[in-house]
């Protein structure tokens, strides 16, 4: 790491108007010398005010310094300079946390995974979050940066082992939570019919475990990266706008369905049911989400 | 084997409405043997698909419901459809709207069986 | 083709280490590497036979610092000697901003030193460039061998430099004329930039 | 995820590349090597090293390819345990330009080759000519190269 910061130094020295100064800032933020950091950044970006990584690492060091107001003006800058710079949205989110806003921080840390899906810090936040709302419950322990390019995990990691079953068991421990009953008068309304809009995000019903968990969150956030791959591959073959995909499991029969712009439905059937019956079970479910939504204002 | 992918092929083409068949590279969504219409772009049918069925298998595994079997897509402009044929390939199909999906699904599911032994 | 960047003032440039068969041109890069420091160069790459002759190239990136305001990058590459390796002799040659010719002083390679010499114009003929306009350096390298083994630099000016370049002695694995050699052709190559010379491209 | 952008004009398509075909990494260059465009999580990757056998690969195989008769190979990919490569040249108004593509197991070759099409199209569009040579460095820059020389070599 010394080597580090002496090169890039050495770089910078050579060369002012390189844009080695975001990498130096960087570097002196992990090793903990925030202020020297901060002059660094500052400096490089008095010279190149429209470099987006220079901001992004300004706002780290800001938010190292407990300046999250400050934190959240860079991370805006960059956002408008790079609108889906991975690391500002994680910041973003991770300011919006802090001040309490949950909504907000679940909407960029969804934005992130929309760019990354295989971002695993942003999974990892986005899971606990939605897991353990309200915000209050959370605690604010300071969070783990070290390996990450871009911010730290914006949120707190979840508990050890939190993996889907044991989120699953997290879920209060009372199976699925209480949730709009759209689908009363459903089958099995409350575990096979999940209702979700196009981010991932849970909207009523909900999905159970074998074992009886709530696996809502888990299948919703999976749900919407089917969507956008639907959405993409129609529009790529011409196909126009999908209406259903329906997925024979070894054990179940899933049907997908999006529900009006913006939602999402999911209907789990056992095997034994014929696909032209759960189809129609789900058309159904469909009317009732869509008039559910329409209800709502949606 | 090669004959026998083309005779797979052959076989789900003559379902009425298809447009094209193939089989697919499952992890590098390639197409291995294709029987197409003129222009069905078997490459973009290729890649979609397969990425397609991985993450529908992704979230079908994540609801605990196993390993997926047959995906279909419908859409207004036609149905884009799937037969995971263990280890390594798939069967994807491409149809307009008057497909017989239960025909074309049974040929699929056979082609993708056949394979497997 | 020098790459020139006005925006960030940037300019990468690519010289080649050319000549025949084990006249030291891995070695001018070896000794490069080790001289400078690390924060100025990158990794050098070797592409090399069990044996270690080059087969494809050596690769070493080296950052000159700032040259009349422009961040200035050369990109050092050698060329494998042996005969039969013509074709990828022709690949690293493309694109060259500038060549650095080494030859072997000792007298009994003097045919492969010619030799080399007129495939190198030859090659540089096929793609399309003067090789009059080339910048070059001639380099005659293992000078520290027994006087009655080599050639003295004028004998071999004599034999080989037909186009008055500017020539170097060397003792490339002691390090002797290795740093002049890269400056004389670091001078050549910047001089056709500053004279608006073909090679700069304008972003 | 880093960028690098010595010609601005790659920008914009190479973003909506490395976005649509979920790359880890593009990098754009000559086909002497040079990096004219990079981005995407470059961390581990050292890029002059990479641009150099990348175009050194392209070079090779050109040069194969009309050994055999071909003028010239598509695309060429190698896929290792957790990364694949994605190498290809395409033609633009700048030149030949090479793209190098290192993508992971969230993607696969299909898909990459498939987005690959596009951002080589919208290369071709966004590419200016190549324009004329003028002087660049000033021409009392020996002074510059002979510090920064003496300094490169400690003398």
């Amino acid at each position: 790491m010394a080597d580090d910061v002496r090169a890039l130094t050495a770089a910078l020295a050579r060369d002012p108007s390189s844009l080695a100064y975001a990498e130096l800032a960087e570097s002196l933020r992990r090793r903990g010398q925030r202020d020297e950091a901060l002059r660094v950044a500052l400096h490089g970006l008095a010279r190149h005010p429209q470099h987006a990584d220079g901001h992004d690492v300004l706002a780290r060091i800001y938010s190292d310094l407990g300046d999250l107001d400050r934190a959240q003006l860079a991370w805006s800058k960059v956002l408008e300079l790079a609108p889906e710079h991975p690391g500002a949205l994680k910041g973003v989110a991770f300011v919006r946390f802090r001040q309490g806003d949950a909504r907000a921080a679940t909407e960029a840390l969804e934005r992130a995974l929309a760019i990354d899906p295989d971002d695993e810090a942003a999974q990892r936040a986005l899971e606990t979050m939605r897991r353990d709302a309200p915000v209050a419950d959370l605690p604010t322990a300071e969070l783990p940066a070290a390996e990450l390019p871009t911010p730290g995990t914006p949120v707190p990691a979840p508990d050890a082992g939190a993996g889907p079953a044991a989120q699953a068991g997290a879920a209060r421990g009372a199976g699925v939570r209480a949730r709009p009953p759209v689908f009363s008068g459903f089958d099995r309304a409350t575990a096979d019919i999940l209702l979700l809009d196009e981010r991932g995000l849970v909207l009523a019903g909900g999905l159970a475990s074998p074992s009886g968990g709530d696996v809502s969150e888990l299948a919703a956030a999976g749900l919407a990266g089917v969507s956008g791959e639907a959405t993409r591959t129609a529009q790529h073959l011409a196909l126009g706008g999908w209406r259903t995909i329906v997925a024979e499991a070894e054990s179940a029969n899933l049907v997908v369905a999006p529900v009006g712009p913006g939602a999402l439905l999911l209907v789990r059937r056992d095997r034994s049911m014929p696909v032209g019956l759960a189809l129609r079970f789900a058309e159904r479910a469909r009317g009732t989400a869509s008039a559910w939504l329409e209800g709502q204002g949606a | 084997m090669s004959e026998e992918l083309a005779r797979a092929l052959d076989r789900i083409s003559r379902v009425r409405g298809m447009r094209g068949s193939m089989w697919v590279s499952a992890d590098d969504g390639l197409p291995v043997a294709q029987l197409l219409m003129e222009g069905v772009p078997g490459r973009a049918v290729a890649a979609l698909a397969a990425s397609l069925v991985r993450k529908v298998s992704g979230s079908a595994g994540a609801v605990g419901a196993g390993r997926v079997r047959f995906v279909q897509m419908e859409a207004a402009g036609g149905t884009l459809l799937v037969a995971p044929a263990p280890p390594d390939l798939l069967v994807v199909a491409l149809a307009d709207g008057r497909v017989n999906v239960g025909l074309a699904r049974l040929e699929m599911m056979r082609a993708a069986a056949a394979l497997a032994r | 083709m020098s790459l020139v960047n006005f925006t960030t003032r940037e300019i990468t440039c690519k010289i080649v280490y050319y000549g025949p068969g084990r006249s030291g041109k891995t070695t001018n890069l070896q000794y490069v590497y080790s001289q400078v420091p690390s924060d100025r160069k990158g990794r050098m790459v070797s592409l090399a036979t069990q044996t270690d002759r080059t087969l494809f190239f050596d690769f070493l990136p080296l950052d000159l610092g700032t040259i009349s305001g422009f961040a200035t990058k050369f990109q050092l590459y050698t060329v494998p000697g042996q005969v039969y390796y013509n074709a990828t002799r022709k690949l690293v040659l493309q694109g060259a901003d500038g060549v650095v010719f080494v030859a072997d002083s000792q007298v009994r390679q003097l045919d492969e030193n010619i030799e080399s010499l007129q495939n190198l114009q030859v090659n540089i003929l096929e793609q399309g460039v003067d090789a009059r306009t080339l910048p070059m350096v001639l380099q005659f390298n293992k000078q520290d061998l027994p006087r009655e083994l080599i050639l003295s630099p004028e004998e071999l000016d004599e034999a080989l430099n037909f186009r008055s370049l500017r020539t170097f002695p060397a003792d490339a694995l002691h390090g002797v004329g290795v740093f002049e050699t890269l400056k004389g052709v670091a001078a050549d190559v910047l001089r056709r930039l500053s004279q608006g010379g073909m090679g700069a491209r304008r972003v | 995820m880093t960028t690098t952008v010595v010609e601005p004009w790659a920008e914009q398509p190479l973003l909506r590349y490395v976005t649509e075909s979920s790359a880890r990494l593009v990098v754009l260059m000559t086909p002497a090597g040079q990096v004219l465009a990079q981005h995407g999580f470059a961390r581990a990757v050292d890029l002059m090293a990479a641009s150099a056998l990348g175009a050194a690969i392209m070079a090779a195989s050109g040069a194969l390819a009309q050994q055999i008769g071909e003028r010239t190979f598509g695309a060429l990919f190698h896929a290792g345990e957790r990364h694949g490569i994605h190498l290809a040249a395409c033609s633009t108004p700048r030149g030949a330009l090479i793209v190098l593509t290192v993508f992971g197991k969230e993607t696969s070759i299909g898909l990459v080759d498939l987005f690959y099409d596009e951002f080589a199209a919208a290369l071709r569009r966004a590419a200016p000519a190549d324009q004329l040579r003028e002087p660049v460095l000033a021409e009392d820059f020996e002074a510059d190269l002979n510090r920064s020389l003496a300094t490169l070599f400690q003398r």
